[in-house]
């Protein structure tokens, strides 16, 4: 999966800071994008197929979205050197309270909204909390609010609930030219995202406790407060899927998340982006290129029609794969050409 | 409007017209009717739940991708009616080919989609399935796939297989209606979420719903079994006759909020309640052996035994019998379904036993339907299909030592040129 | 404007801190000196926030406060240069010098003024050469130090700790941070200036705070004292009775250990030998590769050129396990990190070794390990060997990483600081203990930063700079001796051959 | 010279005592007894022996994951691929069955440890040797697993499993004495006697600290894959134990990861290693066993059980969590400056 061209940073600061640039995996993983869809593109044509359609496009893109948004949401916990394991249920939950609160009715749709996001925020902050406050492994904490939303769904819906009137639905449907508009509200949370890490305190300061918790404190970082700020706005991410996907199906679904298994395929997107799983290192770009690489390979499994069963095996594998290349970057340190 | 009978969402308003559908005559009048009271629901609660005409789920699933999108609490008398009286009646069609039978068909012509001649050889067939998720599908799958092979005019057979993700199958559906398929077979994994997708696809190609409907009329026909209530008012009704009155009834079920399951639930509670009976517990075991066997054993040493045994499908019937047998208990009169395991247990032990089925067979008539409709010729609006019950009479017929343990007797498969290897056997 | 009132700490039930108190006025620099686990540190966590006090009280201008957090005591103008550094290696240095007050425009960090002050911060410490935008892990740790610097001073501060400051730093380094100190004061800021380099001490205090065993011997003014008081102050005795007698016998037999030529990417050039029963002391600042010396020894940081013979048998460790086998131990200077589990038992801990590597020892039995703990005088050695070692001192902590050793029966004993952060009846125990060990025929190599404990244990002495070996000396050299090897620049250097990096 | 000095006090002292107590895992034995106690007022015939014995054969599978787990995570890992292990091994010893009808189940059974054994060496290796973390190997083996045994068995298990194969999880060895209660203990039994021996300690010390452990000498790699080892037999002899309980079954050990992960850190053990008991963790099984039962018996809605499940866990964690964390943050900091 890659070539290696050995250490360029012995010959001086440029060379080094351009291998520096070179070895981040963000670059890596949309080459690794680019190389997935021409090789996708290759087999496909080879038989008799048509890869790069535009309605193949659009679907592409389409199936970015939800992983997409829940995605970005889970590598800004995991930058903090947290971890979220709950956003599956919220994801549904989210749906839900969407559908339920439109009822069907234009004039609820901002409300809706508005309700989702509060609600997300809500579980952010309670996860945020007990991490901080309780002192309960992210890992465990994220675990047990997943379980008592799983009870609240349980306990209260029996199955699709609510109805998203159609100028909602649209969100999830209507697309310009080949983009779908929902890809338009990845794109925007991903800038804003983007935005906050790199050019916004916050941003800073998460890398930094991510990076190491007590060299920031010691800085004058309030730890606390920005791992609890990275799980509202993870939380915050997962109500736009939430959201997204109610438009979507044009109703409420109390395994939209479960089945779709967004807890663990989140996480595996961020690495595979290359973001650090202990924290401190990757980011935003990165995890997109992720999420594209396993949108691609679903296509191109769909279009090669792979046993499902199999798919999933390829899946683990390219994951493992994948990280292990990274850790191979970084401890080299030496720019790496992946194909 | 064939979709359009009454969800009920808010226990204000109550279904008012009872169906004795016999005469097509008077069931479009009931149907009108129908329309009026859900156009007058849709004012008092506006709500897209599906139809109850609406298909079951695939027996043994625990997982909870099954659905056709309503509120537990609801039960609809007037479908509870129509699928009672349905399984008393013997369905039109060929004798001993079940999945080719059907019940109280309204035909409809289907000339605008026949290929012309050219084309009549070189069949492209599309199917989105919802997944492959339990051994249920997995059956239906195989015999799905050793139907198509039946038939050499069917040149190209696509499947996408949605893994159980309502996002992905409304991607699939777009996907296939963007390829060159002639006619496409939809498996909803979820009723309510997939109707856009489906309606979307309509304009594009002739649609074949089965198993789960859909919220529209646009698909050419809609096959399914008789329902979820007749299942569970069969399973109920047998434990009625065989349980002295008094008798303590244990009801498992999979797992809370599943539609169909829910229907075969609030049909036998129905059943239930107007016996001697009395069910002392109801549990869930998330379709998980171990979990059920579990339960049962608590059940019994807590009610100091347990008279018979309500089930809402069967992964976890063998389970429960062991748990008597393990408890030194005798077995008492159980219900399952069609899945090998039981059938064998029940024939070897020769428990008192019961097995209604939600019948494989049903992943035949698609295909057959297809090719109907890309032929001209006409096919019912709603393709109802007979949904046996295996007795103690007929019970050796379907057993099969030589099938796997989790393979579903009622696959209509045993004639196919593939069996019994195909199927594991 | 400062004044520390009875400030009192324990962790885990070991006082480190009893009733010490301290005043500070504008445009003063107040020295605090004191031994390596005097408590110096400690006091300065105290009053940075990074800890809160069990008892006592911090005033800032006649008003009582407290800081739970450094933020707090950051916003009380109160700024700290931490003694281990406090740096993200993965982010620039204008990301480290301005954490946690970024510059913003529109809620915007902005790079550019990021940039542009940490530039104008580190020019105010004569920095030069370090880019704002360079990532730190690529920067030597001597500019590390001035960032770290930089960092303390990106904060408007009225009162600016520096806890070792110069501990890493080259002599026209060290010069350089002087003016830079006279400087800060001048402007009015209050100093607390912590060392145990008495030279820059008395060139820069005007007060000077005596630490001892966490209390607070005395507080002069520097014109009223001299360097010997303040010594005897810090020791509570005179240097020359401090230090065990040397063996008296002279050490015979062919070397057990020898190095020739050898080096890797921190070292260059080592040659040196080891005899049985002395004690080779091995001096240079912080940085300048002892450290890398011994982990190239013991196979954690291998040397990649050079032979290496261990007694006699040709061998250059590239793992631990390597060097461990031939008998060769390692006491590392970072004991929690490297030294210990913490979390572990006493026995556990002491048995990890021989448990680890079986081919070289069985694991002693409880009777035996009684005995070992005995032996290097482990403090209550008596009530169990259960108690896991997080809650024991700095001293016993370091005495069980010793026992952990003897357990293999080692022939080369390789110490690094063994004595920081041990506090004094510890240290005098660990002294004796090494002289000891040396007496009955071990091997022993011994680094330390601190000239006196240099000077006081070797029998010869070893001066390293920037990776090289700068020289050697004989016992008794003095402090002037060392640290005029330990400054040789690297064209001296060069001169005696040998390019380094 | 042995003077006693003043900052070494003769004992750590009772707050540190009972820190160390709280780190032994002392909360999950109040939670047990607690449970136990609460079991017995809803139901006095639980304490009936052969109830008692029913409920024990019932927690086995769980307590081997949870001892298997143990070791894991003790020196700093995870492992998410004991669920598909036991799913996999279940299904894989039906198939062996219907290839090799007349198998002895003697043989099966090593053949399922076998294989387990080997996907935990798999996943030591890739862990230890690539630098993949622990929780991306384990969560792609599961993938692989999951996807690959289904692939094998065209979606469902093909063979019934015998009755001899099956009396380990169903039968009695004489007397009422389950099969599995024999099993649990054994492994129990040896679980201690491994954390008493040598290889037991320096686990433990690897997981408390890497750097230490390899600097005394200790193959840091080759302790860790051992782990991994033993955890995948431990999981493949669950599978033995369920599949025997409750014959073939499809989704046999659906959501075990999980289970066994929070039994551990509920019986005291910390998430990154270094400290807890095996015997709290396999406590920590039977207590969740034991909360499984409670909520059964006391008819709680299936739905709303996760949610007091996740409440407890994470009540129980903030409880032992609380000691720890006061000292971590007091531990150096990970990114010292080089020397």
């Amino acid at each position: 999966m890659t070539a290696g061209s050995p250490a360029a940073s012995s010959t001086g600061r440029l060379a080094a800071r351009l291998a520096w640039r070179l070895s981040d995996p963000a670059v890596g993983v949309w080459l690794a994008a680019l190389g997935v869809t021409l090789l996708g593109w290759i087999v496909v044509n080879a038989r008799g197929g048509d890869f790069l359609t535009q309605p193949n496009v659009t679907i592409i893109l389409q199936n970015c979205v939800a992983l997409g948004l829940i995605a970005l949401g889970q590598t800004m916990v995991i930058l903090t050197g947290s971890l979220d394991l709950s956003v599956a249920y919220l994801v549904s939950l989210g749906t839900l309270v969407a559908a339920e609160t439109m009822d069907g009715r234009e004039g609820n749709i901002a409300w809706a909204v508005l309700v989702v996001l509060l609600l997300a925020g809500a579980v952010g902050l309670a996860n945020g909390l007990i991490v901080t406050g309780l002192r309960v492994n992210a890992f465990i904490a994220t675990l047990g609010t997943a379980l008592i939303l799983r009870g609240w769904i349980e306990d209260t819906y029996t199955g699709p609930a609510g109805s998203v009137p159609g100028t909602f639905r649209r969100l999830g449907y209507d697309r310009i030219g080949p983009l779908p508009v929902s890809v338009f509200l990845l794109a925007a949370v991903a800038v804003a995202l983007w935005l906050i890490c790199r050019r916004t305190r916050l941003g800073h300061h998460m890398y930094a406790t991510g990076g190491d918790e007590h060299a920031a404190r010691l800085s004058g970082v309030r730890t606390h407060r920005t791992v609890i700020l990275a799980h509202v706005l993870c939380s915050l991410c997962v109500g736009a899927a939430a959201l997204f996907l109610a438009a979507r199906f044009g109703t409420g679904s109390p395994w939209a998340g479960t089945e779709a298994r967004y807890d663990l395929e989140s996480i595996a997107a961020v690495v595979l982006g290359g973001t650090l799983l202990a924290g401190g290192r990757g980011g935003v770009v990165g995890t997109l290129g992720g999420v594209v690489v396993l949108a691609v390979l679903d296509s191109v499994f769909n279009q090669l029609s792979v046993d499902p069963f199999f798919k999933n095996v390829l899946r683990g594998v390219v994951i493992i794969a994948a990280v292990a290349v990274w850790t191979r970057r970084r401890r080299r340190g030496a720019p790496r050409r992946t194909a | 409007m064939r979709r359009t009978s009454v969800v009920k969402r808010t226990s204000s308003v109550k279904p008012t017209i009872a169906v004795k559908s016999t005469s097509p005559a008077k069931r479009t009048g009931s149907v009108l009717g129908a329309v009026l009271l859900a156009a007058s629901l849709l004012v008092s609660c506006s709500s897209d739940a599906p139809p109850d005409g609406s298909p079951s789920a695939p027996a043994g699933s625990g997982a909870p991708d099954d659905d056709a999108g309503r509120e537990a609490e609801f039960f609809a008398q007037e479908e509870y009616d129509q699928q009672l009286s349905l399984m008393g009646r013997s369905p039109e069609g060929p004798e001993g080919r079940p999945w080719e039978q059907m019940l109280i068909p309204e035909m409809i012509p289907t000339e605008e989609y026949a290929l012309p001649e050219a084309e009549a050889a070189d069949i492209h067939l599309c199917f989105s399935n919802a997944g492959v998720f339990n051994p249920w599908r997995q059956v239906g799958m195989t015999t799905m796939e050793e139907e198509v092979a039946q038939h050499e005019e069917i040149t190209e057979f696509t499947v996408i297989d949605a893994e159980g993700q309502d996002d992905k199958q409304i991607s699939d559906i777009q996907e296939l209606a963007g390829q060159d398929c002639d006619a496409l077979i939809v498996s909803p994994n979820t009723t309510a979420t997939l109707t856009p997708a489906v309606e979307e696809a309509c304009g594009r190609v002739p649609v074949i719903v089965f198993d789960r409907g859909v919220n529209t009329d646009c698909p050419v026909t809609f096959i399914h079994p008789i329902g979820g209530y007749a299942y569970g008012a069969a399973a109920a009704d047998f434990l009625v006759d065989e349980v002295d009155p008094g008798g303590k009834i244990l009801a498992l079920r999979i797992s809370p909020g599943v539609d169909v399951l829910e229907n075969r639930w609030s049909a036998a509670e129905l059943a239930f309640e107007e016996s001697e009976l009395e069910v002392v517990d109801v549990e869930f075991t998330d379709g998980d052996p171990a979990t059920a066997k579990s339960v049962v054993t608590d059940a019994i040493q807590r009610h100091g035994g347990i008279d018979g045994v309500w089930m809402d499908s069967g992964a976890t019937s063998v389970a429960a019998i062991e748990a008597f047998e393990d408890a030194g208990e005798e077995v008492p009169p159980i219900t399952g379904e069609d899945q090998q395991d039981f059938l064998q247990a029940w024939s070897e032990r020769d428990l008192t036993a019961l097995a209604p089925t939600y019948p494989t067979f049903q992943w035949r008539t698609p295909v057959i339907a297809a090719l109907r409709v890309l032929a001209g010729e006409e096919v019912p609006e709603e393709w109802r299909l007979p949904q046996p019950t295996i007795t103690e009479d007929d019970l050796e017929s379907y057993v099969r030592a030589d099938m796997p343990p989790l393979h579903y007797a009622m696959c209509g498969c045993e004639d196919m040129p593939g069996y019994p290897q195909a199927w594991g056997g | 404007m400062l004044t520390m009132r009875d400030m009192t700490k324990s962790f885990l039930g070991n006082r480190v801190l009893h009733n010490v108190t301290l005043d500070l006025v504008p445009g003063e620099v107040h020295a605090v000196v004191g031994e390596n686990g005097a408590g110096k540190s400690t006091l300065m966590k105290l009053l940075s926030g990074e800890h809160t006090p069990d008892g006592g009280r911090i005033e800032l201008d006649g008003e009582v406060r407290t800081f739970a957090h450094p933020a707090q005591a950051q916003a009380a103008g109160i700024g700290v240069i931490h003694q281990e550094l406090a740096l993200l290696p993965d982010r620039t240095v204008a990301e480290n010098v301005l954490l946690g007050r970024e510059p913003t425009r529109f809620g915007l960090v902005d790079r550019a003024a990021m940039e542009r002050r940490t530039a104008e911060l580190l020019d105010d410490l004569g920095a030069v050469g370090i880019g704002p935008g360079t990532p730190v892990r690529d920067l030597s740790v001597a500019r590390q130090q001035m960032v770290e610097v930089a960092k303390a001073l990106a904060a408007d501060v009225r009162i600016l700790v520096m806890d070792e400051p110069t501990a890493a730093l080259a002599e026209h380094e060290v010069a350089a941070l002087c003016d830079l100190v006279r400087r800060l004061s001048a402007r009015g800021l209050g100093i607390l200036y912590i060392s145990h380099r008495l030279r820059e001490v008395f060139a820069l205090a005007r007060r000077i705070t005596v630490l001892k065993d966490g209390r607070a011997v005395t507080t002069v003014a520097t014109d009223d004292t001299t360097m010997d008081a303040v010594v005897r102050a810090m020791v509570g005795r005179e240097l020359t009775s401090y230090y065990p007698p040397r063996a008296a016998r002279a050490r015979v037999g062919d070397p057990v250990l020898t190095v020739e030529d050898a080096g890797n990417e921190r070292l260059a050039r080592i040659s040196l030998s080891l005899r049985p029963g002395e004690i080779l002391g091995v001096g240079g600042l912080q940085g300048s590769g002892r450290s890398s010396l011994a982990r190239a020894l013991f196979g954690a940081a291998p040397f990649t050129t050079g032979t290496m013979t261990v007694a006699g048998r040709p061998l250059r460790p590239r793992r631990p396990r390597q060097a461990i086998g031939a008998g060769i131990a390692l006491v590392s200077e970072d004991r929690k990190g490297e030294g210990l589990a913490l979390r572990q038992s006493v026995r556990d801990n002491a048995l990890l070794v021989t448990r680890a590597v079986p081919g070289r020892q069985r694991p002693p039995g409880d009777g035996a390990l009684a005995e070992l703990l005995a032996r290097v005088r482990l403090a209550g050695a008596g009530h169990g060997a259960g108690r896991e070692v997080r809650f024991l001192s700095g001293g016993n902590q370091q005495k069980v990483v010793i026992a952990k050793w003897l357990a293999a029966r080692p022939m080369v004993l390789l110490f690094d600081e063994p004595t920081r952060g041990v506090d004094v009846g510890a240290k005098a125990a660990i002294h004796t203990l090494v002289r000891e060990l040396a007496g009955e025929g071990l091997a022993v190599l011994l680094i330390s930063s601190e000239l006196p404990e240099l000077i006081g244990m070797s029998d010869r002495l070893l001066v390293m700079a920037e990776g090289h070996l700068a020289g050697e000396l004989p016992a008794g050299a003095s402090e002037e001796d060392i640290m005029r090897l330990a400054t040789t620049d690297r064209t001296a250097l060069a001169r005696k051959g040998g390019e380094r990096r | 010279m042995t003077t006693e000095t003043p900052t070494t006090p003769k004992a750590p002292g009772r707050p540190a005592r009972i820190a160390a107590l709280l780190g032994g895992g002392a909360p999950v034995y109040a939670l047990l007894a607690a449970l136990l106690v609460a079991l017995a007022v809803t139901d006095p015939g639980f304490y009936e022996p052969d109830r008692l014995l029913a409920f024990i054969r019932r927690a086995a599978p769980l307590v081997l994951l949870a001892a298997g787990q143990y070791l894991v995570i003790v020196c700093g890992q995870f492992d998410l691929s004991v669920g598909a292990i036991v799913t996999a091994g279940v299904v894989v010893a039906a198939e062996l069955y219907s290839e090799f009808p007349g198998a002895h189940w003697l043989v099966v059974c090593a053949v399922l440890l076998g294989a387990g054994a080997l996907v935990g060496l798999v996943n030591g290796l890739i862990t230890t040797g690539l630098g993949v973390p622990s929780f991306i190997t384990t969560l792609g083996m599961m993938l692989i697993l999951e996807g690959g045994v289904f692939f094998w068995t065209g979606g469902s298990p093909q063979g019934y499993l015998p009755d001899d194969f099956r009396a380990i999880g169903r039968d009695d060895v004489f007397g009422g004495l389950p099969w599995a209660v024999l099993v649990c203990a054994v492994v129990g039994a040896g679980a201690v006697a491994l954390m008493r021996s040598g290889f037991g300690r320096t686990l433990i010390a690897t997981g408390d600290s890497e750097r230490a452990a390899a600097l005394s000498g200790v193959r840091v790699h080759r302790v860790r894959t051992v782990a991994f080892v033993l955890s995948g037999a431990a999981a493949a002899l669950a599978a033995v134990l369920v599949g025997g309980f409750s014959g073939v079954s499809a989704q046999a050990g659906s959501g075990l990861e999980f289970e066994a992960i929070t039994a551990v850190v509920l019986g005291g053990v910390l998430l990154g290693g270094g400290r807890g008991s095996v015997v709290a963790a396999m406590a920590g099984a039977f207590s969740l066993t034991a909360l499984f039962t409670l909520l059964n018996l006391q008819g709680v809605s299936g739905a709303l059980e996760s949610t007091v499940q996740g409440a407890i866990v994470i009540a129980a964690v903030g409880l032992g969590a609380a000691d720890w964390s006061r000292l971590r943050r007091r531990s150096p900091s990970r990114g010292g400056p080089p020397s």
